[in-house]
């Protein structure tokens, strides 16, 4: 992708990220803040393009650990997130 | 730098199959799906399977495209991962989300540097060489950077976890000349990254300066988050976010890849707007929060603040049961001492109990109740009180006028009129829930000493319509249980 | 720009355009119509591309006319909406 | 269609320089900024302003990287356009605002068929062409997309203007078999794009297939338009925008322009949302309104409706004024009357003269009062009521109960309260505001059988503590200024 096309896509995720955010109801910004960290994390892509290289073991060791680092926060993250939002309740079964 | 140098840059994943491409994009559009979601509490928990497919998606895709050398380790790298993950979120205690979030911060932030470091080692394998098989001036940039920001990023969020955590004292530690020196560390590393940049003459991995940088910004982070009081670090936590958020994104630059500067978009501007609005409903500017020593201990504790003896009226958990008994309308006003005692369950059962016998009890949420935000509206739930009952400032403010009480539990700074009126105050201009305005008003707080996080008095204290609880908010709270029943 | 890219901007797009048009203020949705209707113009880039062309008369002449037409709308459009807005005022000065 | 196949659309424009394309998106953000603008009546100018200069930067690139073998052509009809174009601007009246932007509308349509009609003569100007020196096949499906679209938008657009204008009967002209005809048109349409898609054997020029599916997505636009009431309009309007959006989005798709895609999404998102709007505002399904039939005219002529002889009580213009200037508060509430009489200059030296006496007054806007979005803001606004106190209807519902008059000057169906009650009433279900709430409630229209744009009738006219004010709006305000003069 050429950088024009990338920057175009940056810009308009920008708007996108302001507006999106903005709209996320203030009682959900624990939440939002737990799942950032864990879409955040999408940089283990990178971390595994590094471990699934051949030719240089250091940066293979560098990208396998970045690979776990990144990975207790996706599992982390999503799953904390999920026991939040899941007590979220609304009126009917209170006790 | 001109345009065709910065065209350079993509060179290398142009050659990325398009179906490739496509699923980094429907990755980056699923995690906008995952944020959108949080706008209401019924879509949320749909908003949450988007994330996750999202960075499936991405995953899977990545391995499938490239070669796998060592997809066992890979495996093992991600199962280890995510088995300490899971456990530590099914563990975790929702009162310790503060530090949760800064200490899986840190982990994304060293992440980032992992990765750019293994850029630097290994440029090939991210298709960051130019025809004389040097590193590409622009990727250099972008490693560069992106180690910087991920380093200042984990060790702020360690300094931040410690203070959240309480495993180091939450007072801001006030070296002498420090802006001086974080400036000059600061301008240094710049001034690497250049020097980095044009050292196109040394051949991959061979410059220390990538290094030097690298270790330049650890101490940044280190020295940026000392000074700052704990109680600010929520503030702290989300600006770190909103950085860690840039850094992915310059790697998606760096790897033309899509999900990651979509990403990067969302979760530099969540950071930056949670921010904002903390720092909004504080009153105070971004700058002063960052320059720090303001907040002197993140647990309100007991010994610090004003101690005056004036005269107040102290009530029994009996005077309260039976005020809140006789009560047609409450509103519950949780704070930071709720969230410390863990009051929240036995909270909800009193609330319960009063509408077995016909009281109208409500929530009133301060925008910065607690110490992040949302923190109270994830503790409510936690306790099963059903989020249709618990209302913005706003949108409940108006209603303490026809309250009989205002049930103020652990919370001070977020109720104190000397925000509307006296402006020395260093919470004049904050927007306050009015209590006062309710027939009663009863404060649970553990003694009259301990100030709230700004550290300043509470004159509704010692109005006669006012009646201080003083005892651990569970224990207070218990008790009055046990008289109501 | 590859379709890929393209896209990927169209996507975003869309969800820009979703969130700003909600932020529109109901008091100013018929403002809102006559700009989106100057800024639709914007195919006067494909008119003048035909229009500026040698080698069809006819395509030349077909965007000519597309771009008169075109230019009714964009100075029409914007400066319509501008006599609009222009007349949204604060208290002030009221009569 | 494979995804290498569609690549190759954008080949041509792959050649474009950066700086180009730069220039593209900056338009782009502009147009994003333009509406952006809008979300508050300060920064509106603003707004256009970003959307002007986005416009003048589309145009000029464009214009700079062309050859430009005709540009006193070009000049001239720029010229010739943008007069014509100021022109009417100015000259026309707000109360025609509905009008107005469905003439445009009609324009944006055929410039969209010309464009597509002029890529398909001289498909090699745009870059449309093969190695074989044919158009591509995609091309061609955007083509006859983009033509037959504008051809949809243009006619219309023509038959909604000559029904908002007066210019022909607004009432509903139903042919039998009607939905039959336009879906096989449709259908007819669909068939020949595929056909004229998959004709490469013919070159550029040839195949008279393009011209055919013009003409019958011309006698689309008029069959669907037609059976559908002159007061259905603004969201016949609406709808045929979001479609001509999506229709520039396609053009952006071919040439592979930045500015045109966001156009294209900006644009369809507006029809679409400011429709769906208006639907839900009438709680009338968008399928309803398209298959025709509702809303016998958009004049709400005084001929139809019911005319019962029950009994009403009958106001004079010194009533009114008497009752006005006893009042503490009066909520104003204007609908589609007042737009016919042009009263909203008389309205506001009435309500001048009220706030002279103390008399608090507030306007209450219905979402769809009047006959298009925002219609009655506009007008207010243009008689200098001052935006803030022109109010939402979420915002002042409540306010009914505290004030001593309602005055409703050409409104009907915003105030029937069957919407709450009577399940079988056409209105069921649409918010309406509650002026019987207030002490007394003032009506203006012109006779007592004249029936609002649903042609119901609305039981408030027959309450004890309802006037009617039976005259042209416009008259009967001025006469109540003289009185309270
Ligand atoms: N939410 C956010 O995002 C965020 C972020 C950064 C800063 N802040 C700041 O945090 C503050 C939040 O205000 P707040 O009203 O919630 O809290 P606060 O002003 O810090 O007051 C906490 C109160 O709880 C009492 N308390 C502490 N532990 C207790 C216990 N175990 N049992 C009973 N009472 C206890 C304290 O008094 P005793 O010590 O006498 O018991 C104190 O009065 C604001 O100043 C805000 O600016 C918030
Ligand atoms: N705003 C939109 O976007 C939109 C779009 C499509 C449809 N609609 C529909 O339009 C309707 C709008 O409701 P509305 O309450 O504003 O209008 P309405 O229900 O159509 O009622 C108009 C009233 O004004 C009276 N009137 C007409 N000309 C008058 C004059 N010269 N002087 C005094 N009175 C006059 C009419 O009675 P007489 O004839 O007896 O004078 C009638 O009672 C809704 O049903 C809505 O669904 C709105």
């Amino acid at each position: 992708m050429d950088f024009i096309s990338i920057l175009s896509i940056f810009v308009l995720a920008c708007f996108v990220g302001y507006y999106v955010v903005w709209s996320v109801t203030p009682a959900l910004h624990t939440p939002l803040m737990a799942v950032t960290n864990a879409i955040s994390s999408v940089i283990i892509v990178g971390a595994l393009i590094a471990a699934a290289a051949a030719g240089s073991p250091l940066a293979k060791w560098l990208g396998l650990a970045a690979v776990a680092l990144a990975s207790v926060n996706i599992f982390g993250g999503f799953s904390v997130t999920q026991r939040m939002l899941a007590m979220y309740k609304k009126k009917e079964r209170k006790g | 730098m001109t345009l065709p140098l910065l065209l350079a840059a993509g060179g290398a994943a142009a050659a990325t199959p398009d179906w490739v491409r496509l699923a980094y994009l429907v990755a980056g559009i699923c995690f906008v799906l995952a944020l959108r979601g949080l706008s209401s509490p019924a879509s949320s928990r749909r908003g949450n399977a988007y994330g996750m497919a999202g960075m499936g998606i991405a995953v899977v895709t990545t391995l499938v495209t490239h070669d796998l050398a060592s997809l066992p380790e890979i495996l093992v790298a991600i199962l280890l991962g995510g088995a300490i993950g899971l456990t530590v979120a099914r563990r975790i205690a929702m009162t310790a989300m503060p530090q949760l979030v800064a200490a899986f911060h840190s982990l994304v932030g060293l992440a980032a540097v992992l990765v750019a470091a293994a850029a630097f080692v290994n440029p090939g394998a991210f298709g960051l060489l130019d025809a004389g098989g040097q590193i590409l001036t622009v990727s250099r940039i972008e490693m560069a950077l992106g180690a910087a920001i991920g380093a200042i990023t984990f060790s702020g969020s360690v300094i931040a976890f410690a203070k959240l955590n309480g495993s180091m004292s939450g007072a801001p530690i006030l070296l002498p000349a420090r802006h001086l020196i974080n400036l000059g560390t600061i301008a240094a590393i710049i001034a690497m990254t250049i020097a980095f940049a044009l050292s196109g003459a040394g051949g991959a991995g061979e410059s220390p300066l990538f290094w030097i940088i690298l270790v330049a910004a650890f101490a940044v982070g280190f020295l940026l988050i000392i000074p700052i009081g704990g109680a600010d670090m929520p503030v702290v936590v989300s600006m770190l976010n909103s950085y860690s958020g840039w850094a992915a994104a310059a790697m998606g630059f760096t790897l033309g890849n899509t999900a990651m500067i979509i990403t990067g978009a969302l979760v530099g501007a969540s950071g930056a707007i949670l921010s904002y609005i903390m720092c909004r409903a504080m009153n105070r500017s971004f700058i002063s929060v960052i320059a720090g020593g303001f907040g002197q201990d993140g647990g309100g504790g007991g010994d610090k603040g004003p101690a005056l003896d004036r005269p107040y009226k102290a009530g029994s958990a009996d005077d309260a049961a039976f005020l809140l008994g006789q009560a047609d309308k409450v509103i519950i006003v949780p704070g930071y001492g709720m969230a410390v005692a863990q009051a929240q369950h036995v909270l909800r059962e009193m609330t319960d109990l009063l509408k077995g016998k016909g009281v109208e009890v409500k929530f009133a949420i301060h925008p910065v109740a607690g110490r992040m935000p949302g923190h109270m509206n994830v503790l409510l739930a936690e306790a099963n009180v059903p989020y249709d009952e618990v209302f913005e400032l706003e949108d409940i403010n108006s209603e303490f006028a026809q309250a009989d009480v205002a049930f103020v539990i652990g919370a001070n700074d977020v109720t104190n009129p000397a925000a509307k009126t006296d402006k020395s105050s260093p919470i004049y201009g904050m927007p306050v829930l009015d209590v006062e305005k309710a027939r009663t008003t009863l404060f649970i707080k553990r003694s009259m000493g301990g100030a709230g996080y700004a550290g300043v008095e509470n004159e509704l204290f010692y109005k006669d319509k006012t009646m201080m609880l003083l005892a651990d908010a569970k224990k207070m709270v218990e008790e009055i249980v046990k008289a109501l029943d």
